[in-house]
């Protein structure tokens, strides 16, 4: 399962898409918009034909190199409030050290080289209360 | 020939576009034409350094010749995950 | 949320359980019951006591190790069929690089401190079947 | 002086019951009670090398000396996960 969506993601369903009968382990990795007094909301934009390619290729070699059963990766664009699943990634392997070198692996290559930007949504408070920020 | 110019995130806000028409001459490698786009938009030019090229969704390297119809991306650095 | 129970584990309850505003990124571990032909399930037994207060102790050393925010244990006794989660374990953390760390270090932990053992429950299928297996 | 010996999983089935009452002289120390217990029964002995130990849910080491109505755990070694 490769996605970028608007919608919120389905966790389970990201582990149920990399269920096997022979995997062991389970590696799942969420990213979350952390709460930050000047940030309310991520905004991401991708470039979708090129984002959805190159994490086709990322969990082939993640396959490969690591020997990874199956790989899941979704990715929100647009608005992701503070609280809010970013990306969810999930790796099944036969046993759990080839799913953590893969998951953490593939995270990292989704932080290097997929297309997709994110900028920060401010605060709706007036500006005049931004002053209290502790430097 | 006619390639389309894709722009993303800081480099769409620059240009004020996310996508633009290029008329080139046959030939044209990839890094001839950042030049163009470049001495069109210079408010551009600081973030030439960093700026990722991809031609129909694949990275490419500046020397890349360019064919009509391609579909050609200024990326600035990548910021997915949360 | 630290469990030993003979219910199956909601995955969901147990990423619920480690988010704050604060974590970036969770991490989760899923072991399953892999399939093997002379296996239909596994019998796990523990010494709840000794196991809830070592999965105690061992959250607390990852908060300190690590930097993790927040740690949830789940672990089934009973028997567990192929396919089965037999543990599920979640780590919160301000970012990945922490939450994965803290998370493949307690898992490890896990399977060498904590009070519980597994058996194999072979297959119903006739003995005059168990032949045919490839050596 | 009583305490309790609990034995799981392997040495559980040795044994035949998971709990035993167990009657000690005073300052008996836990490598005392497991020597005890190897006596009485000797399909355990091939064990001794891997068992851990434990008082009132807590790993000790052989020289820890038992108190009247201690809980006394004898230890295979684990194997809990997938």
């Amino acid at each position: 399962m490769i996605e970028i969506q608007r919608a919120r993601i389905d966790i389970k369903a990201v582990v149920s898409s990399v269920r096997r009968d022979d995997a062991g382990a389970i590696v799942v990795f969420l990213g979350s918009v952390r709460s930050d007094p000047e940030v309310q909301a991520l905004d991401y934009e991708v470039y979708k034909p090129m984002a959805l390619r190159t994490l086709t290729e990322l969990v082939e070699r993640a396959k490969e190199k690591f020997g990874a059963l199956e790989m899941s990766i979704v990715h929100r664009v647009g608005r992701v409030p503070v609280g809010g699943d970013s990306v969810v990634l999930a790796c099944a392997a036969a046993h759990r050290s080839e799913a953590f070198a893969a998951c953490a692996w593939a995270m990292d290559e989704v932080k290097r080289i997929v297309p997709i930007w994110k900028t920060e949504a401010g605060p709706r408070t007036p500006r005049s209360r931004r002053g209290r920020k502790v430097p | 020939m006619q390639v389309q110019v894709r722009l993303f995130a800081t480099y769409r806000e620059i240009v004020g576009a996310g996508q633009l028409a290029w008329t080139l001459r046959d030939g044209t490698t990839v890094g001839q034409l950042v030049e163009a786009v470049l001495a069109k938009y210079p408010r551009l030019v600081g973030h030439g350094n960093h700026m990722l090229l991809a031609v129909n969704h694949e990275v490419v390297r500046p020397d890349s010749v360019l064919m009509e119809g391609d579909e050609v991306a200024l990326l600035p650095p990548v910021s997915g995950g949360a």
